[in-house]
């Protein structure tokens, strides 16, 4: 989060970007569907003037979609599944969760188990779902 | 002219991008724990800097990480953003660890989880230009360390072993793996909390056709220097490790 | 009437029927590697048999295993099959490890692989009548120790420290992550390699709330013991680790 | 393999009889389809001939349908793909892997790169496919 420019939004940007031109190493139009998961909570605005930037300084032209995903939580204990939307956390863990997802293992159990041996099943981050070109 | 399409992990494609400027990569290895692997990572990543070296040190003992210990690493505020996350400074060193966002917190992971913490944080830390990247890694063969054989495009794999029969055991389990994945001039083993002059470890390192870098000797103070830079560069140990160093430049 | 359907691990299932005649399962734990986890393991098996108990001992450190070395097992042959695999009797102890399979060589596997092997050896192991299963377990908090967690309908972990700055920190991760899951009077903690008369270890038990079976000095000659089990019960170490056998029983 | 009353696929059986008696605790006719992969080399008619014995005693009418599925790798490292039945294992080594299947890492590296770092991506071990009652 923070200024365009600076924020690690642009890494990821750049990770995009980069799966692009190696997915399609000469074209010049291209269609890239990013799916990102809410438990990143990756900045939409910031990733797509980022990888927009990216496109063009490299002379592509770039269509971006951005596909929200909700975050589901199942426990391996117990069977149990949640939802993300149904946890409170700290604006500081938030932050943590939004470098690393995978931390939510340290901040979150089972809210009915207490086991900290679950997964995300849906919603983790970025991930590139469709490179299209011509 | 019809239409193609990709999909996949956009992180594996950055990691080149990000590693484009380090140098040497070490990863610091043993299947065997408690042999010294993250006190050695630390002082070699300090004793390579004291040279001159610019040097960056990566903790990727994800579930158990302790290098921010060994150099009381401030874990109260997450590091500097730009355009991407950018390793603190400490002792001249620039330190990334996963221990930043974990906390103190028990960071139980499965495997897949562990490769995801790996790819993303080779995706977004910002080592700019590095003579050596110093990996500590953890024990076993699991994720961490087959991810850094897989994603890292060369690296310079530094073993350590004790003179235990329980370590050598292990070690020549890695060293097995390591001799069919590296080159055997590119692996190099170093001895560590050596109590005499035993040649057990140095012979290992023959049989395998690969480096022996010396000796570090057993320093009872050391662990009471955990924690302080400036009393771990005071250590005996340090001094040892400078050697290893030096023979690393 | 409609027709209902199910699909999955058959594993799994058969895993409560395995157990059903343990009475007490002991994972010997500790996320710091080297604290002694597998020597202790094998020495508290041998000593509760020597009591009279019946035991079993399972090294599930699947990626290093290192078990069979301590007792000096032999590799060369599998183990008998009867409706299952029969853990052979080493020093009046059932001992199970994948090495029997994997021999000495490498095995490097991702996480889900462990995963795998954890369900596959539980489920095909006949351990009949014991008093004591003992399970020994890697570093870190990964897949080996999260299936002890789940897998397991009881279990009372046996933590292992050492009064060293880097085991007490990982120490307290994995007793914060164990006193969630487990009620603390079934948690005890043992401290290895006791020098000298500080209260560390214990102090730690009492915070956490968890037991505390006393301390195993460090015993200069166990190392060249490896291997022999009648050496090690001559060992000093033995006789530490009967003394924590006996408060167990 | 060995004998049919003492192997240790008898204990597999147990492990698929315990999985349907836990899917249909009641009923008395079963159908059950069990995935058998090439890896673990699993004997069939050992494992159909204990099932049955099992599925008997306790009085269950049961159908078992055995599927064979082939052992597909493919390398983590370089991608490469390949078959089970390209590669040629002495006995010990065979017999190793139809306990734990998973130690063929301890045996086998990728033929394109030497990588240890490749997947079991089809035809592991035994998985319920189909268990059905009524
Ligand atoms: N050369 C040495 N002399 C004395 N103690 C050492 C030496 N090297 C490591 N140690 C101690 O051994 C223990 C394990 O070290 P650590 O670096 O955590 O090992 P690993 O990372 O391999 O598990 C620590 O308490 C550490 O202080
Ligand atoms: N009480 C003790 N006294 C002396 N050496 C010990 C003691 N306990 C363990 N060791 C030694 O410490 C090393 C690590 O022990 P090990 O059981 O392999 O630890 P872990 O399984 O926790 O990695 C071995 O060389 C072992 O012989
Ligand atoms: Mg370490
Ligand atoms: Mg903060
Ligand atoms: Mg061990
Ligand atoms: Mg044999
Ligand atoms: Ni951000
Ligand atoms: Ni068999
Ligand atoms: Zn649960
Ligand atoms: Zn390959």
């Amino acid at each position: 989060m923070g200024a365009a420019r600076v924020v690690h939004e642009w890494a990821l940007a750049e990770a995009i970007a980069d799966y692009v031109f190696k997915s399609a190493p000469s074209a010049k139009r291209v269609r890239v569907t990013v799916r990102l998961g809410e438990l990143q909570a990756v900045d939409e605005g910031i990733l797509k003037f980022a990888l927009r930037e990216i496109m063009k300084s490299e002379g592509i032209a770039c269509e971006v979609v951005l596909k929200r995903e909700d975050c589901v939580l199942k426990c391996r204990r117990c069977g149990h599944e949640w939802l993300l939307k149904e946890v409170e956390f700290g604006e500081e863990v938030r932050e943590a969760i939004h470098f690393v997802p995978e931390v939510v293992h340290s901040y979150l159990k089972c809210p009915k188990c207490g086991s900290r041996d679950f997964e995300v099943i849906k919603g983790r981050g970025v991930w590139v779902e469709e490179v299209s070109w011509e | 002219m019809g239409v193609m399409v990709s999909q996949g992990d956009p992180r594996l494609a950055v990691i080149g991008r990000r590693l484009a400027r380090v140098a040497r990569v070490v990863p610091v290895m043993s299947s065997k724990g408690g042999v010294g692997k993250t006190l050695l990572s630390c002082l070699l990543a300090l004793a390579l800097s004291e040279r001159g070296a610019r040097v960056g040190l990566l903790d990727l003992d994800v579930t158990n990480p302790t290098a921010h210990v060994v150099l009381g690493a401030d874990l109260s505020k997450f590091p500097e953003e730009d355009r991407g996350v950018v390793p603190p400074l400490i002792g001249g060193v620039k330190f990334m660890s996963v221990a930043y966002y974990s906390g103190e917190n028990p960071l139980p992971l499965r495997g897949w989880e562990i490769d995801n913490v790996v790819r993303e944080v080779l995706a977004v830390t910002i080592w700019g230009d590095l003579d050596f990247l110093v990996i500590d890694t953890p024990p076993g063969i699991g994720d961490e360390v087959l991810d850094v054989l897989s994603y890292f495009p060369k690296h310079e794999p530094l073993v350590v072993a004790t003179p235990s029969p329980l370590t050598v055991a292990s070690v020549r389990r890695l060293l097995k793996l390591l001799t069919e994945a590296v080159k055997g001039e590119l692996i190099r083993v170093v001895e560590n909390m050596a109590r005499d002059d035993s040649d057990i470890i140095a012979d290992l390192a023959k049989k395998f056709h690969v480096g022996f870098l010396g000796k570090v000797r057993f320093d009872e103070g050391v662990d009471r220097a955990v924690g302080d830079i400036d009393a771990l560069r005071r250590s005996r140990m340090y001094k040892d490790v400078s050697m290893i160093a030096e023979k690393l430049l």
